[in-house]
């Protein structure tokens, strides 16, 4: 085992360094502060430009694909870093989608939809849950009836997914339907692509306690060809899990929690506004030196996901514990932030005068988000001790 | 030692859930809230008025009702539940800061109109950051009949809505008095934006006032006790936050399914419920057990310091894990659980949260001989 | 509410504390540091003796039956302090056994079985756990058969009962069998009152971790009269359900966690024997008063479920919740005295230069068992959900 | 970064647990406990000798195998995974810091011997409070062509197996110097009881020794570098401790019934082992990290904290949850579970637990500059 990078690696970081240095502008940050990703055309989209120059949102594809064939440890190095800077890297097309597309798409698919994906111009929003089902995506009742054939058939549509964020400013919805309804649940699911700009689609926004924007897109009789569809019919189960296991741990990098904590290490050495340095009281101490600690198990524990996925091994088990390691340490460390900040850390996000514009401030209301969603931990708590113990399922 | 409460305390806390139901349904809560709304909840303060409630505390000779802090208690426990708007214990932690630090004369002046509701505001003797905190960040200096007051008050809730508000000053011979202050006539009102509107307020103070609105030398013990009574008293109001939390939270696993069953059936969710119940249990007992022994005139800083841990750590997990219970359906606005974990997480702050208080503890406990 | 003791309690405290003052001697000390309770006609003898003449062994039974007719909180006091002072105090037999026969028994069970038990002359060991069941009790196997009839026959006893405390020095055993095999699971228990030197009684000691002796008995074709039977026959599960919640409350004061919490306070502030003051540590200083505070919230648990019980109101889910937390909270104070002692707190229980004698390195091993035992916490937190609030079983 | 072991280490790995489970089955470390008994674990220290584990880490100059605190690592975790009687891995820690700390002459004269298992001991250079104190309890002088050393060495670590002790002196100039101590030879050797029997001592010194026993002007950071070494190798230990109960306990769970059905079905008894799972994935990274940086010269001081922070809570969750999954059935001296929880809390505490690991994190990371 190897706890440091080596050569290849270290170089590899300060390029992606010094490209960030180069493009994350002032004008990026402002625009992010204000729109987060909302405002089209602006300095975040000349930025993904730039991300798409460097080939890095093919950046792990094969080179087959176009893409630089670069392997898992590249890729978590990257977007660890994005995360440390608070800036959007490669998305879920990139690293979800077009896997998939690539794993299981049929010679078409490939040909039609990866070239788009390679450019930045076709992103998706992917569509899973559904309103009344959360993590149990298997009884989702999206339904999709084949009208015609496989070759000229269109696929109809209807159903609603929850959720579904970025629908606003994607290019096509990748949704998960069901094909065939007599089938047992986890059978007779399928993925097809949708552009969402086709008549039936209706995003209705979402607004979530953290300020972030997410959308309930209804399906109203939404027609599509048949060649829309992923692979083959029925499989798309399959598909789909597979794929959130490597989306878990693409979600999953401590990149920003190592840049929070370094963000509340710096704020606890500056007085507040009542004169205390927070840095010199023995317990604000010993809370940092703690969430330091866990920051750094966090980051361990992502390299080991990237290293045994670059063995070609899938770590099912290891990305379910970074989940819920990763996800708890977010709220821990937002509830620290109170403690430091005292009223303080009570000004909005954006407001004047907030500490670090108040970024704690939204944290805390930021971090429940990603211990129930991505996978609930309960599932899975249930998931570590079933799949990595082979303790028997209670009958869920 | 009796811990069930009495027929009297049950009617108390019975009549004013209904109150509170009828007149402070969530929609007054988010309507307050609404960016460019009036803050102040003109209908449910008329009714809370006409029931008598801001009029609990005090002595019949001020037109009280003559109610201790066990019954302020029982309507902070309430008022949490309903997340009843802050101006409302604001007003009667004024009323009764005045109560214990005025003079007949000033409570004569103020506490009837507090009681009927004409007089609004709020005490800010202590720190923001830290209840056991007391030193003055005003200075006063006698001018002519009046007095001289300059300085900065911070993270004042509710100064906008405030007719009053007592905060201390401190004398060039170092003694502490008390000022009453106009919010606008006394200075700048600086409002501070929280996720729930701009609550908070800096007061920037450069202004004469009358004699009559300053109280002289104060007890400082008295003030502490003052100080840790609003302390203790958010302390319980939290309490009813948490309370309502789990109610809520119980309701909608009960209703909802995954995996084809109820999620109020899955044992994890049980042992959630259990967890954030065993917290509120220690959160309860411990916030009326300082605010009985602050009413009997105990200067009870560890109860108080014991109070605040228990709560302010019971209501953010009990609403952490009531998001987590909810999942997405708890975490969109239109759903509402959000009120009550950002008051959950205010009140577990101002004045101080666990840090602090183990700091209070500390003292009491650790440094104090066996 | 009333948050203080009134005069009268005051007044008990007092006399309790008076009493302990005389009675807990050097030489008990002595005894119970070296024998446990195991020394037969020793101080401890001596001591219940005492307790026995002051009438605090029916301290909380009705006048009618030889008690004193004091209440729950006073019961509560005297048990509280007892354990504060580490000396043993009424036990099961007068706290559980004996209202249940109060509450359950026949006539001739009240005549025959209550007067030896006012006079400490019956001390019963309770038999409900079975080796292979645990907390799961309506699954108890240990069978009794009716030879002849209820008046003049007897009961023929086969089975066994583990975790059988203090049977060593009991003079009855307080036993669940099953009566009617063919009823459901909670049907068809019934408790017989078993002459513990009766022939084909074998008790077996079991040394548990913390070094305290408990035991399996076997039963092994013992013939006890019929009228030994407490109450109706297949009425038992009724009787024990109803005394346990008040059990678990007799059982969880938190009169050893205040003491346990003032020794380490106690402990904190002498120096180690690397110089070093714990209790100038900010961290120390930290748990300590950590520890305080969550004492204080037990007591009030305590207090609180004494009131109830005063009030007519059975605390089911308040003892439940007492229970978890003060087991869980024995467990923090001995980690967190692992802490403050260091190396020092490893040296064993009574061995030569161990701080205080070792007992934070016994209660390191001795706190795990109120955790599991006397229904295990995460029963008891399914019973907090499920009685307290409403929710569903998941079919246990 | 490659967090995956290499073949060569899987394959170590596998032929030490073979080799334990042989020879170190839990009925020896029963024995070894047992009142009386002889606390040296003779076959198995003539099995492990013959495997070569002693020489693991030394060069092949010295007689050694020539591997790395990598390799030892491997053998500190199947070594606490089957609960190894400590004097194993005290002698390599003599080993390693005589390696570290000692000249040319020193090792040719120690190394072959503690490779071959002919040399018992155990290094005691660091208080065993705090790894990261190295402030020398023994006072040494030049006395003739020797050093007369006096003072006390405290919680020595099987000081009645050891032929020699590795401590350090102060000199009267402030230099520290290293001192190998033969117990009994040099002081009174006064035993101390735990739950596992006599295994500590206090060193009672007041002796002269030869020149040749004296490593003159030690390097403190390397004497640091020495005292972490041995504190994060312990860490690796605990992880394989915390690894057995683990397994054990799932074990159990799964073989054993509880209302009509294996605990291992109950959603709390998997979530109780999946965050034992969750303690020991960040056990196990960290530990093996800071003995990574370590064997590659660096002083680790935050590795070796964060190492100790974690796996000391992963393990004591792990014991005293375990204790919790197995009920009654754990907690009977007859099924064993104790001895893995009594090694557990050693682990965690000799050296300097959690409390101690986090001022150390605090100086690194607090005090830092940003």
């Amino acid at each position: 085992m190897e706890f440091a990078l080596d050569a290849e690696q270290r170089a590899w970081l300060e390029e992606v360094r010094a490209f960030l240095a180069e493009h994350v502008t002032p004008e990026l940050r402002a625009e992010l502060a204000e729109h987060d990703l909302e405002l089209p055309g602006g300095e975040v989209a000349a930025f993904r430009r730039r991300i798409g120059e460097k080939g890095w949102f093919g950046l792990s594809w094969p080179v087959e694909y176009g893409g630089l064939g670069l392997g898992p440890v590249h890729q978590h190095l990257l977007m660890s870093e994005f995360e440390y800077w608070g800036v959007p890297g490669p998305d879920l097309t990139v690293t979800s989608v077009a896997p998939m597309l690539m794993r299981h798409g049929t010679e078409r698919n490939k040909q039609e939809f990866l070239p788009p994906i390679a450019r930045g111009e076709m992103i998706c929003a992917v569509g899973y849950s559904e309103p009344g089902a959360g993590t149990d995506l298997a009884s989702l009742r999206t339904r999709a009836v084949l009208d015609g054939d496989a070759e000229t058939g269109a696929w109809v549509i209807n159903g609603s997914k929850i959720w579904n964020s970025g629908a606003q400013r994607s290019t096509h919805e990748w949704l998960c339907v069901r094909t065939d309804p007599e089938a047992p649940r986890h059978k007779g699911i399928s993925v097809i692509i949708v552009p969402i700009d086709h008549p039936g689609v209706t995003v209705r926004p979402l607004i979530a306690w953290s300020g972030y924007r997410t959308n309930e897109v209804f399906f109203d009789d939404v027609r599509v060809p048949a060649t829309n569809l992923v692979g083959e019919a029925n499989h798309g189960w399959r598909y789909i899990t597979g794929a959130l296991d490597l989306e878990r741990g693409a979600l999953t990098n401590a990149g920003d929690l190592r840049r929070a904590v370094d963000d509340l290490l710096r704020l606890a050495r500056s007085p507040r506004e009542d004169g205390v340095v927070p840095a010199d009281d023995p317990q604000v101490r010993r809370d940092l030196a703690r969430l330091d600690a866990d920051v750094e198990a966090a980051t361990l524990m992502g390299y080991e996901a990237a290293s045994m996925l670059a063995e070609g091994i899938i770590p099912s088990v290891e990305v379910s514990v970074e989940k819920i390691f990763t996800s708890e340490l977010r709220q821990r460390i937002a509830v620290a932030a109170l403690d430091v900040l005292g009223p303080e850390g009570l000004l909005a996000h954006n407001s004047a005068g907030a500490p670090l514009a108040g970024r704690f401030e939204r944290l805390y209301r930021a971090a429940p988000l990603l211990r129930f969603g991505a996978g609930a931990n309960e599932v899975l708590r249930d998931v570590i001790a079933q799949r990595g113990h082979a303790m028997p399922s209670y009958g869920r | 030692m009796r811990l069930v409460p009495t027929e009297e305390e049950r009617d108390l806390a019975a009549m004013l859930r209904q109150l509170f139901a009828d007149h402070c349904p969530v929609a007054v809560v988010r309507g307050l809230r609404e960016p460019g709304a009036d803050r102040f909840p003109k209908r449910l303060w008329d009714e809370l008025t006409r029931a008598g409630v801001l009029e609990l505390p005090f002595a019949e000779r001020h037109d009280g009702a003559g109610g201790g802090l066990v019954e302020v208690g029982v309507l902070a426990r309430e008022a949490g539940r309903a997340l009843c708007p802050s101006i409302v214990l604001g007003t009667l932690g004024l009323g009764l800061a005045v109560d214990a630090l005025g003079d007949d004369a000033l409570r004569d002046r103020l506490l009837p109109g507090v009681g009927r509701g004409e007089t609004r505001g709020v005490a800010a003797v202590a720190s923001p950051w830290d209840a056991g905190d007391l030193a003055p960040t005003l200075s006063a200096t006698t001018e002519g009949a009046g007095w001289r007051v300059s300085g900065v008050v911070r993270y004042v809730v509710d100064a906008d809505l405030a007719d009053l508000v007592l905060a201390t000053a401190l004398t060039p011979e170092g003694r502490t008095v008390g000022v009453l202050l106009r919010p606008g006539d006394t200075g700048r009102v600086e409002q501070l934006r929280t996720s729930a509107g701009d609550r908070y307020a800096r007061l920037h103070v450069d202004a004469t006032i009358p004699a009559a609105d300053v109280l002289p030398d104060l007890d400082p013990e008295a003030v502490r006790r003052v100080a840790l009574t609003l302390r203790a008293l958010a302390c319980v109001e939290l309490v009813g936050v948490t309370e309502a939390i789990l109610d809520r939270t119980v309701e909608y696993v009960r209703g909802r399914e995954q995996f084809g069953r109820p999620i109020a059936s899955f044992q994890a969710a049980q042992h959630l419920v259990a967890d954030i119940h065993i917290g509120l249990q220690a959160a309860r007992l411990t916030a009326l057990s300082a605010a009985y022994r602050l009413g009997r005139g105990e200067v009870a800083t560890r109860e108080t310091a014991i109070a605040v841990l228990h709560t302010a750590e019971a209501a953010r997990r009990a609403s952490l894990d009531a998001h987590q219970l909810h999942g997405g359906m708890g975490y969109v606005l239109e759903t509402d659980l959000h009120l009550w974990s950002e008051r959950a997480r205010e009140l577990g702050v101002l004045g101080g949260g666990p840090d602090q208080a183990t700091r209070w503890l500390e003292r009491e406990v650790v440094d104090a001989p066996a």
